[in-house]
């Protein structure tokens, strides 16, 4: 198969999701089912088209683009001929996620047909998620950075419609409207850092805007702009990605139904950002790139810190995405590319797992509560469950698989990718000396571990809060099952590597070759060959260390809640103000609301006494000078000139009493006195 | 045909009256004839015979004897009617019905005016029949003439609609409005050396066009199933309510006028007017005239076949038929009618 | 006097004559009738003009299109369908003359003029020649009128669609009240 | 009988006295009449007029097939007036209960 016909293959997988959408938002509810088989089988056919275009396109190196021309400004005074394309790439890196953009949405698809079954706005939940998963692929497959941009905006929209799913509730309403809000920050950067570039380059293309680079073709001649170019994309990552400071959307878009949540947080919105990041990494200089990295670490760690104290099951969840979120950018930023991407590959599948698996014991519950007829205990609060293990065998299985990947225990793909990327790190520290990256990474590690148990142990684990419940628990039927069977298997090391301690010899880390950079070499990060260097010698050190903290994390956590060697109260006690910290996240909800919601109300307050006091004043005090004025000139008025005007405004009002009788509101006196009129000039005219 | 009348004919005015007169002749013949054949239809198609009695063969004369009725009969005008308006309103029904057989061709040698807008100007004129049955409605001051000239008047103009809509796609074909240019462009075998070159046989939606034709015709001749307008059980015979004598006569004439029209517009869009079925064999003015009248009189006998075939329909469905089936559908018609041309 | 004199005389008194009575009369209806006979003459006099698309065009539009609109607008405004159909009319002389002056001075200006004549040939108006020109010179006001049409459609189906206010009924408004209009519910009168 | 040349020959002026008188008659109706719908017949007779003399103008005149063409539209934008006016004439009514043009001066207020 010719490379070119990967491009009509692309194209239709990137409409057949939206031909799902069109279809179900318009017809859906007359549909059988309401049309959730139409909107499965769209992404379905386009994953299995997906899997062709990974395969066709991994057996050969170069990658394949197309464009058309979309609009055209001609030449342009000064900027020569403006075109602007829309177009197609199709690389590793587009193919990879292709698959993975799929692989989740058809998975979250079917797991929703049991999940969602008799919701009110079924069919419309569906091709919402069409929509969602139309925009992820255009942002997947484009080759430019205006369509990106758009499908940017459109995944914004999708997750908006998505999270606020359930928009009778207050609380799911506020949330989309928070996520929207909060991403919208982020892509205002974006926007500037694309025009930015459009401004010099005149172009979107990729390929043209790293080609100019790499000729020496500076944004106005300026390493500086090209570094303030680069941070600015990356805003849009930190509000698409969750990073730090922009995390707070992602905790609160849980009250999105929880298959979105697993499609959210695992392969499409916040994997965007990483994408972005990655497809546009030949571009950040040396200085954006250690920026970008030093935000991967803060998120990371605050979001470790947060994770350990929540108790509601989807909460943990989030707070782990948004630190693993950390960690992929953090891998990116100190230019480990390929252990960055792979670790958001195997992360969508374990991340997609452990929500579709919250989801499941979310909707036992529900259903044993439901029984019970309890409304009042939380679904969702991992403090009512406990014990579940024996009730729900094969979620807990593959929720325990699910665990284990995301703490890095060997044999489970999360070892491999967060392996690497722990490497990349603490090398990068042995070149540069930015020891504090690598101190994070191992911290948020064993953090990981030990919350993750924490969740499993409480969840699963242990007596049930309130045993008389435990017996209405039920397994959740196989449309649901069935995805969490499909993604533990895919949690495995071996469909990444065959060699369980190293991922630098499996298929996935060598089809993501790092690109070259193309920034001036005064700017540019480290190369690929130093580092991988500094990799090798500090591999082995790194596995160990990793191993050892992992299994530390996991152990602590079999202490305390499994063992109850520690009371946990306890050492919350003792931890006091942190622990109080990292229940309430920080405060960051709390410290916007003071500082940006307050601040902004603060500086109306400020600014409406400034206008009340020195404005008016000033007007005030010109008043009353003028009315001074006026006053002399008044008395001349009224005695000279209104004489006069009053004699002519009597003279015309006395006419106007007069006149004012034939405006009797007929038409037909009208019609009178316009064909008299016409008869008047007419006979004017002729007389003449 | 004017040539021949003139070689015989002393006076020029005289023989434009001849001339004039023809179509006149015809219908009356036509009347006589379709009011007994539709009772011999209805008693046949009812396992009854039917007149019998009077005259001689199958009580031929029996609508003879009618019209003698009739022409006796007291012309009673209501006593609160519009006097002027009532008495009109007849003649101008049945003068909007004659002038439109201007335009027919009954024969190669015999058409009233070759006026190039010829199939338009009869659907303009018939139009006119919509108001004078306003008019005797109106004028008869009674509420079941004015509920039924209210119903006829919206039935006509709504019906006009698929008329005219499938007529435009027979004129999308001919490229001209003559009738008699478009009946000759029919003449010959043109299909498998057998089949008349007839319009209707001209591509299959022409078929579907004239299904839609006869239906909207039937309408605008107010014939069963859509006789609404004097639908006798339920309006007491509409807006005829108060008409006797030679007046309702008038009326019935213009009904059978109208059928037979429609028919003759129907015959010359689709059938190939005065063209004779066997190419050459039987051809000739006399012939055509012959044929056309033939292909007329079996549309009329397939509206009288309906009438005793299908129910009546209700005001309601009568509007939905039009507006929601014939409308879009002839409107589809059209265009796939033009494509055709387009592509072939 | 050949025939196309005798018909112009004949359909002029036609036209004015039923103009006439369209005007005077105090029967609405009846003027609805005449007005018929005065289009159906104008039609004849295109006719004899020789607009015969035109012609064809009037009786189709006016008489079978806009006289049935009238006279269903006539009809669904009176109260009572045969009683109320008189209509007043006001000032009769005064508007008379006004009109009788308008229509002398027009007549004044039209025998006066030197008109530049040239009379077209019978048969250079074809169908064919409107069709090439509507198609052509004329295309944009042909594409503007069909929009035209399309909103007229819409928005008279709309106007008269609209769901009715309860008007009072015929007998109830000769209690409130000689002169005084019944306003129906909603007028904003209070 | 023989008559005089300029009344045996119709030709131009013939046909514009004609809509000289439609038209005066036309606008006696529009303003000596109360009923709304006697105006819009009124108005109908203006437009008639006018059409009459675009028609003799292309007959006699310089104007050509445009008269034709100009009299075409004048007579579909009459037929889409007609029908907002008569929808206005009817929604006057329901609101009335009358449709005299002197009953209805609520704006004159």
């Amino acid at each position: 198969m010719a490379l070119e016909s990967l491009i009509q293959l692309s194209l239709i997988i990137l409409f057949l999701p939206l031909a799902g959408f069109l279809l179900l938002i318009f017809f859906g509810r007359r549909l059988p089912r309401q049309g959730d088989w139409l909107g499965t089988a769209m992404v379905s056919i386009a994953f299995a088209a997906s899997l062709f275009i990974l395969f066709t396109k991994l057996a050969v190196p170069e990658s394949v683009s197309a464009g058309w021309t979309w609009a055209t400004f001609g030449g342009i005074p000064g900027v020569g001929e403006v075109n602007i394309e829309l177009g197609i790439l199709i690389d590793n890196l587009s193919a990879i996620m292709l698959v993975v953009v799929l692989l989740i949405s058809m998975l979250v698809h079917f797991f929703s047909m049991g999940y969602l079954k008799g919701d009110v706005r079924y069919s419309r939940y569906f091709a919402y998620l069409g929509l969602f998963t139309f925009s992820m692929l255009g942002i997947v497959l484009t080759h430019n950075l205006l369509m990106m941009y758009i499908f940017w905006e459109l995944v914004g929209l999708s997750s908006y419609l998505l999270i606020g799913h359930w928009y009778e509730k207050k609380s799911a309403s506020n949330a989309a409207m928070k996520a929207f809000i909060v991403n919208r920050i982020g892509d205002a950067g974006m926007f500037i850092g694309i025009m930015i570039i459009f401004v010099h380059f005149s172009t979107f293309s990729f390929d043209a805007i790293f080609g100019a680079l790499s000729a020496g073709n500076l944004p106005f001649e300026s390493q500086a702009w090209l570094t303030a170019a680069g941070i600015l994309i990356f805003c849009g990552a930190i509000g698409k990605s969750a990073q730090f400071p922009l995390h707070v959307w992602l905790p609160d878009a849980m009250e999105g139904p929880t298959p979105v949540s697993a499609l959210i947080h695992a392969a499409t919105m916040v994997a965007a950002g990483v994408f972005m990041v990655a497809r546009l990494f030949p571009l950040f200089t040396a200085d954006a790139l250690l920026v970008i990295a030093y935000i991967g670490a803060i998120t990371a760690l605050l979001a470790a810190t947060i994770a350990i104290t929540q108790y509601d099951i989807k909460k943990v969840l989030a707070w782990s995405t948004i630190s693993q979120l950390g960690y992929m950018v953090m891998a990116l930023g100190v230019g480990a590319y390929a252990a960055g991407f792979m670790h958001l590959v195997t992360h969508a599948a374990f991340k997609a797992g452990l929500f579709l698996g919250s989801g499941a014991v979310i909707f036992a519950m529900h259903a044993a509560l439901h029984k019970q007829h309890d409304h009042d205990t939380d679904a969702q609060d991992i403090r009512n469950m406990g014990g579940l293990k024996s009730r729900m065998p094969v979620t807990y299985w593959t929720f325990l698989i699910f665990t284990l990947a995301i703490s890095g225990i060997p044999l489970t793909s999360g070892f491999l990718s967060k392996d690497e990327i722990l490497a990349g790190t603490l090398a990068f520290s042995t070149l540069n000396g930015h020891w504090l990256l690598p101190l994070i990474a191992f911290t948020v590690a064993g953090m990981t571990a030990f919350y993750m148990f924490r969740l499993l142990i409480l969840t699963f684990h242990g007596k049930h809060a309130r045993p008389e419940r435990l017996p209405l628990v039920n397994e959740v039927p196989g449309v649901m099952g069935i995805p969490l069977m499909v993604l533990a298997a895919l949690s495995l090391f071996v469909f990444y590597s065959f060699n369980p301690f190293g991922a630098s010899s499996g298929w996935l880390f060598q089809a993501l070759e790092r690109p070259l950079s193309v920034v001036p070499d005064a700017v540019a990060p480290a190369t690929w060959p130093v580092l991988y260097e500094a990799i090798s010698r500090v591999h082995t050190l790194v596995m160990i260390l990793s191993i050892v903290i992992a299994v530390a994390g996991l152990a602590f956590a079999w202490l305390v809640y499994q063992k109850k060697s520690f009371s946990a109260d306890k050492m919350a006690a003792a931890m006091g103000p942190i622990y109080r910290g990292s229940k309430n996240k920080w405060y960051f909800d709390e410290m916007y609301e003071a500082v940006f919601v307050n601040g902004t109300l603060a500086l109306t307050r400020i600014s409406n006494w400034f206008d009340a006091h020195i404005i008016d004043g000033i007007v005030n005090g010109a008043g009353a000078v003028t009315l001074g004025v006026s006053r002399i000139s008044g008395w001349i008025d009224n005695t000279f000139i209104d004489g006069l005007v009053n004699f002519l405004a009597n003279f015309t009002g006395a006419i106007g009493m007069r006149l004012r009788k034939i405006q009797t509101g007929n038409i037909q006196t009208y019609v009178v006195f316009a064909v008299f009129g016409f008869l008047i000039i007419t006979i004017v005219l002729l007389t003449l | 045909m004017q040539q021949f009348l003139e070689s015989f004919l002393p006076a020029g005015p005289l023989v434009v009256f001849v001339f004039s007169i023809i179509p006149l002749m015809i219908i009356l013949v036509y009347a006589l004839f379709a009011i007994w054949l539709e009772r011999k239809v209805a008693g046949h198609i009812q396992d009854r015979l039917g007149p019998m009695h009077t005259g001689g063969w199958h009580g031929w004369s029996q609508t003879i004897a009618d019209l003698v009725k009739m022409i006796q009969k007291e012309d009673i005008v209501p006593a609160k009617a519009d006097r002027f308006l009532f008495k009109m309103a007849p003649f101008i029904a049945f003068a909007a019905s004659y002038a439109a057989f201007v335009a027919i061709p009954f024969s190669s040698g015999y058409i009233g005016s070759m006026i190039d807008v010829g199939i338009f100007y009869i659907v303009a004129i018939t139009s006119l029949l919509s108001v004078s049955i306003i008019m005797a409605g109106w004028a008869s001051n009674n509420k079941w003439s004015l509920l039924g000239a209210m119903r006829t008047a919206a039935q006509t103009v709504s019906y006009e609609v698929p008329t005219v809509v499938t007529i435009l796609s027979v004129i999308i074909v001919t490229g001209t409005l003559n009738l008699m240019e478009v009946t000759e462009m029919q003449t010959g075998n043109a299909f498998l050396g057998f089949l008349p070159n007839w319009l209707i046989f001209h591509s299959p939606f022409m078929v579907i066009a004239f299904v839609l034709f006869f239906i909207a015709s039937l309408a605008e001749a107010h014939r069963v199933p859509f006789d609404l307008p004097e639908s006798e059980s339920e309006l007491v015979g509409g807006y005829q309510t108060e008409y006797s004598g030679m007046r309702w006569g008038l009326f019935m004439l213009t009904e059978y006028a109208d059928m037979l029209l429609l028919s003759l517009v129907g015959a010359t869009l689709f059938f190939g007017g005065w063209n004779s079925p066997f190419g050459s064999f039987m051809d000739g003015p006399v012939w055509g005239a012959f044929w056309m009248l033939l292909k007329g009189m079996i549309l009329v006998f397939v509206m009288m076949w309906l009438r005793w075939t299908l129910p009546r329909l209700r005001v309601d469905q009568l509007m939905n038929v039009c507006w929601k089936y014939l409308i879009p559908l002839s409107f589809v018609n059209l265009v796939l009618i033009a494509l055709w041309e387009m592509i072939f | 006097m050949d025939l196309f004199a005798v018909a112009f005389y004949v359909f002029a008194i036609l036209i004015i004559g039923s103009a006439a009575i369209m005007v005077f009369s105090r029967n609405i209806v009846h003027s609805a009738f005449a007005l018929m006979f005065t289009l159906a003459g104008v039609a004849v006099f295109y006719a004899l003009l020789y607009a015969g698309f035109v012609a064809v065009t009037q009786l189709l539009v006016y008489v079978g299109g806009i006289l049935v609109l009238i006279l269903f607008g006539v009809m669904l405004t009176t109260r009572g369908y045969f009683e109320k159909v008189r209509t007043r009319t006001v000032n009769l002389v005064p508007s008379t003359i006004f009109a009788a002056i308008i229509g002398l001075m027009l007549i004044a200006v039209y025998v006066t003029t030197e008109w530049t004549l040239m009379p077209l040939e019978d048969g250079e108006v074809t169908l064919t020649g409107l069709g090439e020109l509507l198609l052509t010179d004329f295309m944009l006001p042909f594409q503007v009128a069909g929009v035209l049409l399309l909103l007229c459609i819409i928005g008279a189906v709309l106007m008269a669609a609209r769901t009715r206010h309860p008007h009072p009924p015929a007998g109830k408004s000769s209690q409130e009240g000689p002169g005084g209009p019944s306003y129906g519910e909603g007028t904003g009168r209070s | 009988m023989v008559l005089p040349e300029w009344l045996a020959e119709p030709g131009l002026n013939h046909f514009l006295v004609v809509s000289a008188v439609l038209f005066s008659l036309g606008l006696l109706a529009v303003i000596s009449r109360r009923n709304i719908i006697m105006v819009l017949m009124g108005i109908e007779l203006i437009l008639n007029s006018a059409n009459l003399n675009f028609v003799a103008f292309s007959r006699y005149g310089l104007l050509s097939l445009d008269g034709h063409m100009i009299a075409l539209f004048v007579i579909i934008i009459a037929a889409a007036e007609a029908a907002v006016a008569l929808a206005i004439a009817l929604n006057i009514y329901n609101q009335f209960g009358s449709v005299d043009v002197e009953q209805i001066s609520e704006l004159k207020e």
